[in-house]
């Protein structure tokens, strides 16, 4: 499988801070996505959390995926390919939270993130066009 | 003859799972989702499906990249809830029907060309289970059989607002020629607005989400001719399982009455929605 | 812009396969039937596609009763021969084309509403091997890439023809909305007549085949309108496979020129068929 | 899951020797094609052969498929819901010919099948319908 570029433009391009699942998304992020996946077993993630570094190898990732997983750079394993549901396999395995994983992508602390959604969530306001000008595109 | 005696659209967020299973639906967090849960528990009870087909996606549980069905149709007799990396939620197990499931696929496949895929052994994850809880609380077994049908939300390209209307449809249609007197009811789960992933991750859009409600209800074919790209923008990358709800509305027919609503802001990362409706013309 | 520059309809029985590949190509036994292929060989050679998108379907390999894709494409870069039981075939890797795979889904799903399943990891069996050997031969590397699209002919319900020849027609629509410049074959493979199991097994109904490749050059419509019992009876329970032969027929539009036919009993247990079509108005 | 009976009747239940891989097919023989699924694996038929009887006990097949499996009775199997693609599994791990276990459901021996399909095959004449008139139903 050949890491894929984007070449084509896309409707969402001018969405904010958000990565889509397609196909260049999907082949990008195959293999990581494949390790992730072994998390949802009891079996899985004691092989993981014996030696994740070694885990990683054996799954066949990039050296910057690799890196991002080890440094649990969230916001960079998304970059790289990884899918968010995918994602979500290796907050519950570290036990932290999704407010964590989604704070640490935003910026912002996980305490911060969950005082954003208990005051209703991050704004459509500024936040549907990279260009800010609602209604735009 | 089964027929179709009410429809359910619902969030299917796992931190709601969680808050049943670890007894904190009382706490501040938590008590006002669950206070408007109420309503909709007591219609379940009242209207005592036999069956519930549950539209549902699943979240890198059953399925991975390896293999996407656009829709995957349960064909078991048992669902066990799935290990998604806490162990699986100690939730009863999910008790299928095969026979009514044999006769959607025929009825899916050779009357209405629904590419079907058949999946016998599921493991089903928070995105049915979840659901269960809402509206059934937490019994010692669920009180109906379920019917789990997976659709692809996440990968792009997920099938269209229109064909996940028209799925619902055809679900009517083989639901009352199953020659069985059973009484089903369709769920459409998860959104609403809510967005896991990014620099944007927390959207939340209110307005979105109600506009959505109301044209779920008053004008599904407007709905469903929403393109995906605005449910992206607008509701968020997750919000994009809302398409879900179009299968069960499809399947109340033409008109419907809304039995009850709720709204509320946040559960987790995301916009707790849960509509109840009926068809018109039927009682429950 | 890509097209579609052909059509190859034929049988994929194993025994084929290994007469090939245990050289008993020149036995009394296979020499008539592997002489008929010479012709196709040529053809293929003569328009020397870039990829093939071969129809077929896997016989308990890649998927069992666990899980029946109606429609399965495959979304890979290799498709490696499978083990069937006695070991791999011994011919060469199959390789994909991942960028028209996901253009293709796109396109079915999105534009057609077709619900595929995208599967990615597939060993591929002699359903899609034994058409590569009757139409190249024994090659180094074939000369070719494959995209696979296993369709459910074991599990009833199966698609019906209609829906078929309408996955065909998207498949071109598909293929002609493809920016890069390639020439692309597609085969339907299965059948012809044959009935592998019960009392019945070795049916063989040379007149149902031949007004089945009749009525495929001249009459798809009507050909699709078949029910399945008539293929079960008339053809024998495998000979249902003949519909994947109905996705090619669409995918070459509305008239084709035929350019050659070879019929053949037995193959082991089975009429073994092959017609070569060209899209009329398109040159090869 | 529980073992079906066919209640209804079906569009090909005229279609004389001839057993349709219907929904009740399927739940009468899943666990038995699911066994021999294993078949495709060099050491599922390293399994299956150190140990039939067990293996068919572990697959929790009726006491009738396990008879008809250790007799090879192949149209015993079929009857009691073997898909005929699964069963190519065993015949390939038996090193018998398709011949064979063809000849074996339609009660002929190999030779005698492969005779019949050099000479053409079974005829359509008077095996469409199971009363033989031709066109009834
Ligand atoms: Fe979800
Ligand atoms: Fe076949």
């Amino acid at each position: 499988m050949s890491p894929p570029t984007d070449t084509t433009t896309k409707p969402w391009d001018d969405i904010p801070g958000t990565y889509v699942q397609d196909g260049d998304h999907y082949r990008r992020g195959y293999r990581l996505n494949m390790l992730l996946m072994t998390l949802n077993t009891e079996e899985g993630r004691r092989a993981f959390a014996a030696d994740e570094a070694g885990s990683l190898d054996r799954a066949g990732v990039t050296p910057e995926q690799k890196r991002a997983v080890l440094d649990r750079d969230w916001l960079a394993m998304l970059r790289l390919g990884a899918n968010v549901y995918y994602l979500l396999k290796l907050a519950a395995h570290d036990r932290v939270s999704v407010q964590h994983m989604a704070g640490s992508m935003s910026g912002i602390s996980e305490q911060e993130f969950i005082d954003m959604m208990v005051s209703g969530g991050r704004s459509p306001e500024g936040n549907l066009y990279t260009d800010a000008t609602e209604g735009g595109s | 003859m089964a027929r179709i005696v009410g429809g359910v659209g619902t969030s299917h967020v796992p931190a709601i799972g969680a808050a049943s299973d670890n007894d904190k639906t009382g706490d501040d967090y938590w008590a006002p989702l669950f206070a408007g849960y109420g309503p909709a528990r007591e219609w379940i009870r009242r209207v005592d499906p036999d069956v519930a087909i549950i539209v549902y996606n699943d979240h890198a549980t059953a399925f991975s990249l390896q293999l996407i069905p656009t829709f995957g149709l349960g064909m078991g007799s048992e669902y066990p809830p799935a290990d998604e990396g806490y162990g699986p939620r100690r939730v009863p197990m999910v008790h299928g029907d095969e026979k009514l499931s044999w006769h959607l696929a025929e009825s899916l496949v050779v009357n209405d060309e629904i590419d079907i895929t058949f999946v016998n052994d599921l493991h089903v994850d928070h995105g049915l289970t979840v659901p269960l809880t809402i509206m059934c609380d937490r019994p010692e077994e669920w009180p109906f059989r379920v019917i789990p049908l997976a659709v692809n939300v996440i990968q792009y390209p997920q099938p269209t607002g229109h064909r996940c209307l028209e799925l619902g449809r055809a679900i009517r249609r083989a639901v009352e020629s199953y020659p069985e007197d059973l009484r089903v009811v369709v769920f459409g789960t998860g959104g609403m607005s809510h967005q896991l992933q990014g620099e944007r991750a927390g959207l939340i859009n209110r307005e979105f989400d109600l506009a959505f409600l109301d044209r779920l209800v008053a004008d599904p074919d407007g709905q469903a001719a929403v393109p995906h790209v605005d449910y992206l923008r607008q509701a968020g990358s997750e919000g994009l399982e809302l398409i879900m709800w179009l299968v069960m509305r499809g399947a109340l027919g033409g008109d419907v009455r809304e039995v009850y609503r709720h709204y509320h802001v946040p559960a987790s990362n995301t916009a707790a929605g849960l509509i109840v409706l009926e068809p018109v013309g039927d009682k429950g």
